[in-house]
């Protein structure tokens, strides 16, 4: 797992969601944010048994309903259509979000607009002037699961790092990202450290350039 | 006391007073109480606090009574959606407060109410913007925010079947805040799909137990 | 119900748990305590419509169970085999006692050491040297329910009234008890003065000479 | 993970260790896991710390675990009861901790280490000698003692049916504690009549969702 490795193309989206795929342990209940981190699903294998979470409430979520499959109440957090798997359950709002809380989910998997090098994670709300705030489950999410993982873009628009020392957004949750998934570098993040296991399409030395967190090479 | 069973979701609602603070389940359209809430509309109560994870949708339900400035203050998780507009405006005129929850929180703060916490420390929060304001406390090196219960004067959810009894169960997704807000509230008043006899649900398979139920309007089911 | 009334002879203890079944209100979910209080139950009437809770985790209990109807997964708090009625539920015991704890129940019955005229409530523990405390339910019970009932003898073995200024034996519960049935006499407690509705094989007057605490007598 | 299917009730505790905190579900009879913890005197685990809304009846079970001395502490809402001879032994020898909490309160405080609270305000207790020593509160106008989570390192409960990914169903007044004890759990432990396939329980039926059952094994029903 932490082994460097590198490859010369900048990983797409669905290479970044295949790659958190295959990172989930056999076996894992999962929770994965909306957007980005819904495509992961798509690359879960059934022999991996992974059981999904979705906090409006229910356990073992199949894939998105289309056609006559669809039931308005059978949705997800996201408020599509989904299915049920063998084995499933539903759980009110409480009972789901004590499970969160809890620390009963592996793995959580969220989007962000910014994460510290100490794990902290800003993902709700941009503290723009005259901006409505919505919060909504991410608080939750972020501090809930077992580990916190993040997939996003490393670069803003403008080139910015999203990846800080500090956080200039508002925080959803204190030091609990532990990796970070991007389309030109995985990181690991502990203790304050910044491990880079993998970069795609850049350097280790050019990454290490851009980046205002001082990063240590994977073994 | 058995519930009393209502005609019409006119006459469900018919105690609702000005001022009252009200429970609406639902999350998306998957329990949202869309009968009970037009009657609500209908009833003409204003100024009322709305608890809900939303804060209205398009030009139906919670967003019209927004719209028509019924409600003075919303509790919820997620107002801002792309078609809630009518919040948009109300919140920017400085006509609506908006107290933001997060969803677990204010899940757990109702579930307080109905089982008679004082007030419970949470870790989710912690460290952010919402728990400004708030007592904290670090307990065994983790962070927790104090969250107090949510207490209401109305309730109104949407279930499956009731049994003339009041209990309830719910379907799939559809179940989620309709327990928890049934607790908490004075009056619960729920609408479902068929009312059924007693005995006709199993004791292993309610849901909410008929005593936080208060007033059920059978509307007929979709499906 | 506040009207003075008195009658020649004592209450026996199935006139006591008469009176209490019959000021029970129609349509009552209601808490019945171990001992005295759970022979409530066999004079409520079908009319009343009271639903009768368990703490262990059930709403609609139905009568004790006899000969081929006991079951050992279906007991009273009293972990006496008990039968369900049509439109019974289970749940578990947190849910249980937040029923309790919040407020649900109408009206809750319970044996007493002592009540003190402000409602304070000692049914848990002797206070004895030496004595292996105990608690179960009791403090929960007390300050759980709308209403909280009392069935006691109101005086002990050596003569002395159980209805106190103030509690010599441990609390169970502040100020909760609004209403204590006895042998002699049937009190109402409320903002610390006790209302005497009804006395039995006594004056109102004699029993005002042998009780610690004022009284007044009912309209 | 679905949970481990274990072969036998020795087989599913040999995991204990000495010193290890255990849940034990059960109201009188009625949900008692007397296999396990019979397997639990058998496996030799010592110095444990045992929750339990009792403390050992007769000679069986719980009761034995104490006589032998194996139980370094007990927390429970009702130790004395007329057949709890060897708790009573072993306490007036000061050879065993009592922490006695009010049903309810042992109750939530279960609840609240599975649901990740940090502490809550209940008004059961306050005022009483079971406050002393703890924070208190007075929140409008009612008085509140502060409790604390239970959290263990084993949970060992009795349910009808798991399916094989752990999702249990229960039976009557034997649900008791166990929900809220496999929530609250490190591991939880289970006994069932049976082991039935996946899908067989309806989704809208179970009360303990696999996600918190790690080992299962079935023992036949007696009925």
């Amino acid at each position: 797992m932490s082994t460097f490795s590198t490859t010369e193309a900048k990983l797409t989206r669905d290479e970044m969601a295949q790659q958190v795929a295959a990172d989930i342990p056999a076996g894992a209940f999962v929770n994965l944010g909306i957007g980005q981190p819904t495509n992961v699903s798509n690359f879960l294998t059934e022999e991996q048994g992974v059981t999904l979470h979705t906090e409006n409430g229910m356990l073992g979520m199949g894939p998105v309903a289309t056609g006559e499959d669809i039931d308005e109440d059978l949705i997800n957090a996201g408020k599509i259509p989904v299915t049920e798997l063998a084995g499933a359950s539903f759980f009110h709002h409480a009972d789901s979000f004590a499970m969160m809380r809890g620390g009963h989910l592996d793995v959580c998997v969220l989007g962000a607009f910014q994460v510290s090098k100490d794990g902290d994670l800003a993902n709700w709300h941009t503290g723009a002037e005259g901006a409505i705030p919505a919060v909504g489950g991410a608080m939750d999410l972020a501090i809930g699961a077992k580990q916190t993982w993040v997939m996003m873009s490393l670069f803003t628009k403008t080139g910015e790092s999203k990846l800080v020392e500090a956080l200039s957004y508002p925080v959803t949750g204190l030091g609990c990202v532990s990796r970070i998934y991007t389309e030109v570098a995985i990181f690991e993040l502990a203790g304050g450290q910044v491990t880079v296991r993998s970069t795609h399409g850049i350097s280790f030395e050019e990454l290490a350039e851009r980046l205002p967190v001082g990063l240590v090479k994977a073994a | 006391m058995a519930p009393r069973i209502a005609a019409s979701a006119a006459e469900a609602v018919a105690e609702i007073r000005n001022g009252s603070t009200i429970l609406i389940g639902g999350f998306g359209n998957a329990g949202q109480p869309m009968e009970l809430i037009d009657a609500l509309m209908d009833c003409g109560a204003t100024d009322l606090t709305v608890v809900n994870n939303n804060a209205g949708q398009a030009d139906a339900g919670l967003a019209l009574l927004i719209k028509e400035r019924r409600v003075r203050k919303i509790i919820c998780s997620f107002p801002r959606q792309s078609d809630s507009w009518h919040f948009d405006t109300a919140y920017r005129a400085g006509e609506i407060e908006l107290e933001l929850v997060p969803q677990g929180n204010l899940a757990e703060r109702i579930r307080a109410a109905g089982a008679g916490i004082g007030g419970f420390f949470t870790p989710t929060g912690y460290g952010t913007l919402l728990a400004e304001g708030k007592e904290t406390r670090v307990i065994d090196g983790k962070g927790y925010v104090l969250e107090t219960p949510i207490h209401a004067d109305f309730a109104l959810i949407k279930a499956l079947h009731a049994d003339t009894l009041g209990n309830l169960v719910y379907r799939k997704t559809a179940r989620n805040f309709g327990p928890i807000m049934a607790t908490a509230a004075k009056q619960a008043i729920v609408q479902v799909d068929e009312v059924v006899p007693a005995g006709s649900i199993d004791p292993e398979v309610v849901v909410t137990p008929g005593i936080y139920v208060d007033t059920v309007v059978a509307l007929g089911g979709k499906k």
